[in-house]
């Protein structure tokens, strides 16, 4: 991730960063690793503890042709600054009927399980999508998160970026093999309006996202291997605009849909994908939509309860199981 | 708009003509909009029909603030306003006939009908605002930072009410300012209320400007709604600004002669509050200060008064001739491709 | 509203009121009418205009046992408080493991259809909705709305209290019927967690909420009589949690379902109604399911534009017909 | 803890010594928490992996802040913390069992082992912390004027980190407390950084109590970490909140020996920076005094610490001891009925 900041730094003046403790520190999960000693302090800025002021100075910046990328340390503070996202970022190129441009990134971290509890571990991939106005988007391997950054740079439109912290690949997280993938060096873009189909399979369709993508794709190669199932699975990475059409021809050909997700049930990622299933697929489903995401509850901090909340592969695993012997 | 000039001792005749022209628009522009907005409304007052729907903030009383800084800037400067925009976006040189379009919804407008009266962007003279209280701050600080990672000497000034520097952002962005050493100016129009709620029950403090202490920064008051005042006042600020001293913020006490917006009952002041400050009207002052201490002739001030009230009739008359948006355009300017 | 709230102040000492321009004012959408006068500036408190502390103080003041009432203006602030309502608010009672409880109310204005444009006219009942912890009521008859409010106050939880603009009975908005109408003097509760099925039908089940379902309501007639369709229309009334029985009972019956939501479309409302069709209730649905909503765009203000996006009678009808006609 | 008495000239040797086996204990329960952290986690530095798993925020060094006010509180007042909240914690006399279970995740927690590190909340003595920068701020300021509609004495204290200061949230809560007159004190620990980000790479200014100007409330600054200078200024601050004069902003200069968490590599920091604080240790300092000045013997202080370092050892030894919660109660708590 951060070389694809490089990157695009290196070829366009206008874009810098600005956050808390992406400077010396090179961002808490690692996002502006190294780009303070390449571009100094001019263009790699430490903040105060101040989101709806810096995050707003981004909007400001931008609407003067700047390229800023904020960072919102972790997706769970988003309340103390969500009216500049959510009434400005957002609304902004709107309501300006188009002539107000916003070319600018907040790019955040998200996600659980290494017990950080309620107010350090959510995704709130919905909280976002549901806003109109913003590109959500949430790349699950090293390559889409350099490919969809440097997209989300060029992108004139606000692009909100959630990486997952757990696909970091940082030292002092578990180890992830996927989160420490080789990627080509030099740069390229991946689409940001685009889901994509990373395992195919024709009983069972399993749309997740981010960390629940590499779940889903190992709960599938279990339920090859053990039951003869083959599961397709989707990486949604795109949160808004969310991308029907691979959804809906992935269930005409399976005929079953599974929905994984690592943010909250009620109004979430699983809702929405249900939805456009029971509006536009209904005559292909052959077996009822299954949601599977974190309970209605905040994210309890003890590793058994949260081991409980939130989807692993084991839980995709049975669910999808239970789906399939139900016919 | 004038372009900056060396500080000077006195206020050149220019500059109060300028001024005062000005002030005289955007008080027509209102008195205006205070007789459009009723239209259409009857017989039940409906906040969502009419000519002009939605709510209406009205500026009328406090032009001074917006002129004595507005003077100094050039459309490279950056302003961004309140919900009470129009006597900012006026002075900024908004463009007067796509301004007025926007606010009665038309296709013309300076945001296609999508924004209306709290939503006027004119990228044009670098002028925004909005409808949050306070959120305007941090925008003009993006603009300072970029003027200053740019090298510039453009200032950025960001207009709130005395409500508004209670708010967390005030806070955020001032620290940051002063911080980054960036050229911003808050200018906080003391108009006693916000909404319904007297200053001395939001503010701990006498006014704004002590809190200049707080960020290590310049802090000015302006007494008594003065025009010529706030243009010293101002004056000072952007020079500051533009030498690279950093942020100032600037208080000037003003007066709101309407209602929070029109419809308000205002049953929260005496009546006799606004006749009081009615005598004291800013624009009847500097028009004395021109015609006695300035030698200005009767026959130069209604021309100018001439000409501002025709600029305004015109854009008038170009909002109502405009067009509405096709419904369908609703669905596009959410994303830029 | 007032009424409910002064009924429960006059029992309990604990309860007080505390927002923007609720004093003298009486709130700016009526909801505090007159209660200054009766309780006093020491019950009643204006506040200056920083959400954030005045609503992170009735968390405190909850915290302490107290039954603070704090009002957001606008549901469309919340961007500056949202911190304290989502982290805080929401988290405390599940994070002290139920030792610590918050029972407060926020109420809050929503909804649109006057013209207030982007930051001034939505409802963002999912935003809330999506988030577990609080308690989230969207009452839409003046019955509803006291009883309603007399629960909320009464809960021991924090309950998000929406109440729609247009459904005040104001003076200086649309007048409309359903918003004046005659409500019991005394004390009456109505419960949280409850839809309502507000016209009975047998062809196809709509889900309203609040504005939306007087509008669904209106089409309904229009249905029955131009069409001979009868429509089942269920106000939700309740966001979160969801009532979700009332639904499927209903589709059991209809077998079809529309769901209208005066929110945005994408995560929104109709997501999670159509998704617990999808997942409950998919041998039961004859034809697909149905959403109107606001398309994926902030709320315009030109009258043409908003009466586009903002979901009306004469929408609802053409839906439920075409849906019907496709058979 | 200690009860409110009235202001004297000196400090009695009693809350010396008070003060001084707050400090040890809360620093031999961080000492503890140092190698109980690291448990579990080896080979790879694993967050989420161990006997205490998720971030880890010690205060060692910070100790004079917390100790030098509570001493004046008792359970009637509220504290509010932040994410770094152990030695106040200590010092308003959370239950040490149930929080240190509740570190650990377990059932007899005082959240049943869904809060955690960050979020400890003991109603018994009105403490409560939370992992939000300066969120906790409102809160007190809630528990302050809760104190005043019931017509208490109590008070309420925030304590928050320099950074913190910078918040919106801290803005708005002083001027609210400060227009309301409550009984609010917000203690500023300026342990020179947030996270990585030195003091005035943050603040425009020297200290947060030049702060208190800009809501008209008096400000106090501890220089040295001293625990004895904080026990005055905050005694100062109880008498005034407690008699109805209002808030007030108390700054110490404190130090952080160890990183922001626990696992952080201190890059941004000099490597002697550490060594060099650890010579000023507050601990030793109260020692020298405790023993030199007040004449307390070597006996007495070692049974002190003896005894704090018992309660500190039997808490740990009940949280190793006390069962995880069942993965289903996940589901309980949300709402009460
Ligand atoms: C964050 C936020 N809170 C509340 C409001 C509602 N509101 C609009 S204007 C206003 C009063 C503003 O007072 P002031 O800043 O003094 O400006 P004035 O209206 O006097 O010009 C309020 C409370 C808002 N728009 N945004
Ligand atoms: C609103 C918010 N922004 C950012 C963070 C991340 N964060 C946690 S602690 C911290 C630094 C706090 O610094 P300070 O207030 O000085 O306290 P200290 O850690 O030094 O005790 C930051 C930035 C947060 N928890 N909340
Ligand atoms: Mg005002
Ligand atoms: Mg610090």
């Amino acid at each position: 991730m951060a070389e694809a900041i490089a990157l695009e730094m290196e070829q366009d003046p206008s874009v810098f960063v600005l956050g808390e403790d992406i400077g010396k520190y090179g961002g808490i999960f690692g996002s502006t690793q190294g780009l303070i000693d390449k571009f100094g302090q001019e263009r790699v800025l430490d903040t105060p503890i101040s989101e709806t002021a810096f995050i707003g100075a981004a909007i400001g910046a931008a609407a003067e042709g700047m390229r800023p990328i904020a960072e919102l340390m972790f997706v769970d503070f988003f309340g103390v600054c969500m009216d500049q996202i959510y009434n400005h970022m957002a609304k902004i190129p709107y309501m300006s009927g188009g002539n107000v441009r916003l070319p600018m990134v907040l790019m955040t971290a998200v996600g659980g399980g290494y017990n950080d509890a309620a107010q350090h571990s959510q995704t709130l991939y919905a909280t976002f999508g549901h806003m109109p106005g913003m590109k959500v988007v949430a790349p699950s391997t090293p390559y889409d998160l350099k490919g969809m950054m440097i997209s989300a740079i060029r992108d004139d439109n606000p692009v909100l970026f959630m990486f997952h912290k757990s696909l970091q690949g940082l030292g002092w997280m578990e180890q992830l093999d996927v989160a420490v993938d080789h990627v080509p060096e030099e740069s390229y873009t991946v689409p940001l309006d685009k889901a994509k189909v990373v395992r195919e399979g024709s009983d069972v369709t399993i749309v997740g996202i981010q960390m629940m993508t590499h779940y889903a794709v190992e709960a599938a190669e279990k339920l090859s291997k053990e039951d003869g199932i083959e599961a397709e699975v989707i990486d949604l990475r795109s949160v808004a605009p969310i991308d029907k059409k691979t959804i809906l021809s992935s269930i005409k050909k399976t005929r079953r849909l599974v929905v994984v997700d690592e943010d909250y049930l009620s109004y979430g990622m699983t809702a929405e994908v249900a939805a456009i299933a029971a509006e536009e697929a209904l005559y292909d489903l052959e077996a009822p939509v299954r949601r599977i995401a974190v309970p209605d509850v905040p994210i309890p901090y003890s590793r058994p309860l949260e081991d409980f909340v939130i989807p692993g592969p084991e839980k995709i695993y049975q669910q999808v199981k239970k789906l399939m012997d139900e016919e | 708009m004038t372009t900056f000039e060396e500080k000077q001792p006195a206020v050149s005749v220019e500059k109060l003509k300028w001024m005062y022209e000005q002030m005289v628009k955007s008080r027509y522009y209102e008195d205006q909009m205070v007789d459009v907005y009723t239209e259409g409304k009857v017989p039940v007052f409906n906040i969502g029909a009419g000519t002009v729907p939605g709510e209406m903030h009205l500026s009328t009383g406090q032009e001074p603030a917006a002129v004595g800084i507005c003077v100094h800037l050039t459309k490279e400067d950056t302003v961004t306003a309140p919900h009470r925009p129009h006597h900012h976006a006026i002075a900024k040189g908004v463009d007067l006939k796509k301004m007025t379009a926007e606010i009665f919804g038309k296709e013309t407008g300076l945001g296609k009908g999508k924004g209306g009266h709290m939503h006027l962007f004119d990228p044009e003279v670098k002028f925004s605002c909005g409808g949050i209280v306070a959120a305007g701050i941090p925008h003009a600080v993006g603009a300072a930072l970029t003027s200053k990672m740019k090298g510039k000497d453009w200032v950025a000034v960001a207009f709130i009410g005395e409500g508004a520097a209670n708010a967390g952002a005030f806070h955020e962005s001032l620290n940051l300012a002063a911080l980054w050493n960036l050229p911003l100016i808050v200018v906080v129009e003391d108009n006693s209320y916000g909404i319904s709620v007297a200053k001395k029950d939001s503010t701990a403090i006498e006014s704004n400007d002590l809190r200049a202490a707080a960020y290590g920064v310049a802090g000015a008051y302006v007494k008594d709604n003065d025009p010529i005042a706030m243009y010293k006042a101002a004056e000072e600020a952007v020079a500051r600004a533009r030498s690279g001293q950093g942020p100032t913020i600037i208080e000037i006490e003003t007066y709101r002669f309407l209602g929070h917006f029109q419809g308000d009952p205002e049953l929260y002041r005496d009546k006799a509050e606004v006749p009081g400050l009615r005598q004291l009207d800013p624009i009847l002052k500097l028009r004395k200060r021109l015609t006695e201490s300035e030698k200005v002739s009767e026959a130069e001030i209604e021309e100018m008064e001439k000409r501002a009230k025709q600029e305004v009739d015109e854009a008038y008359q170009f909002a109502r001739d405009s067009n509405y948006p096709e419904p369908e355009a609703a669905l596009n300017d959410v994303f830029q491709s």
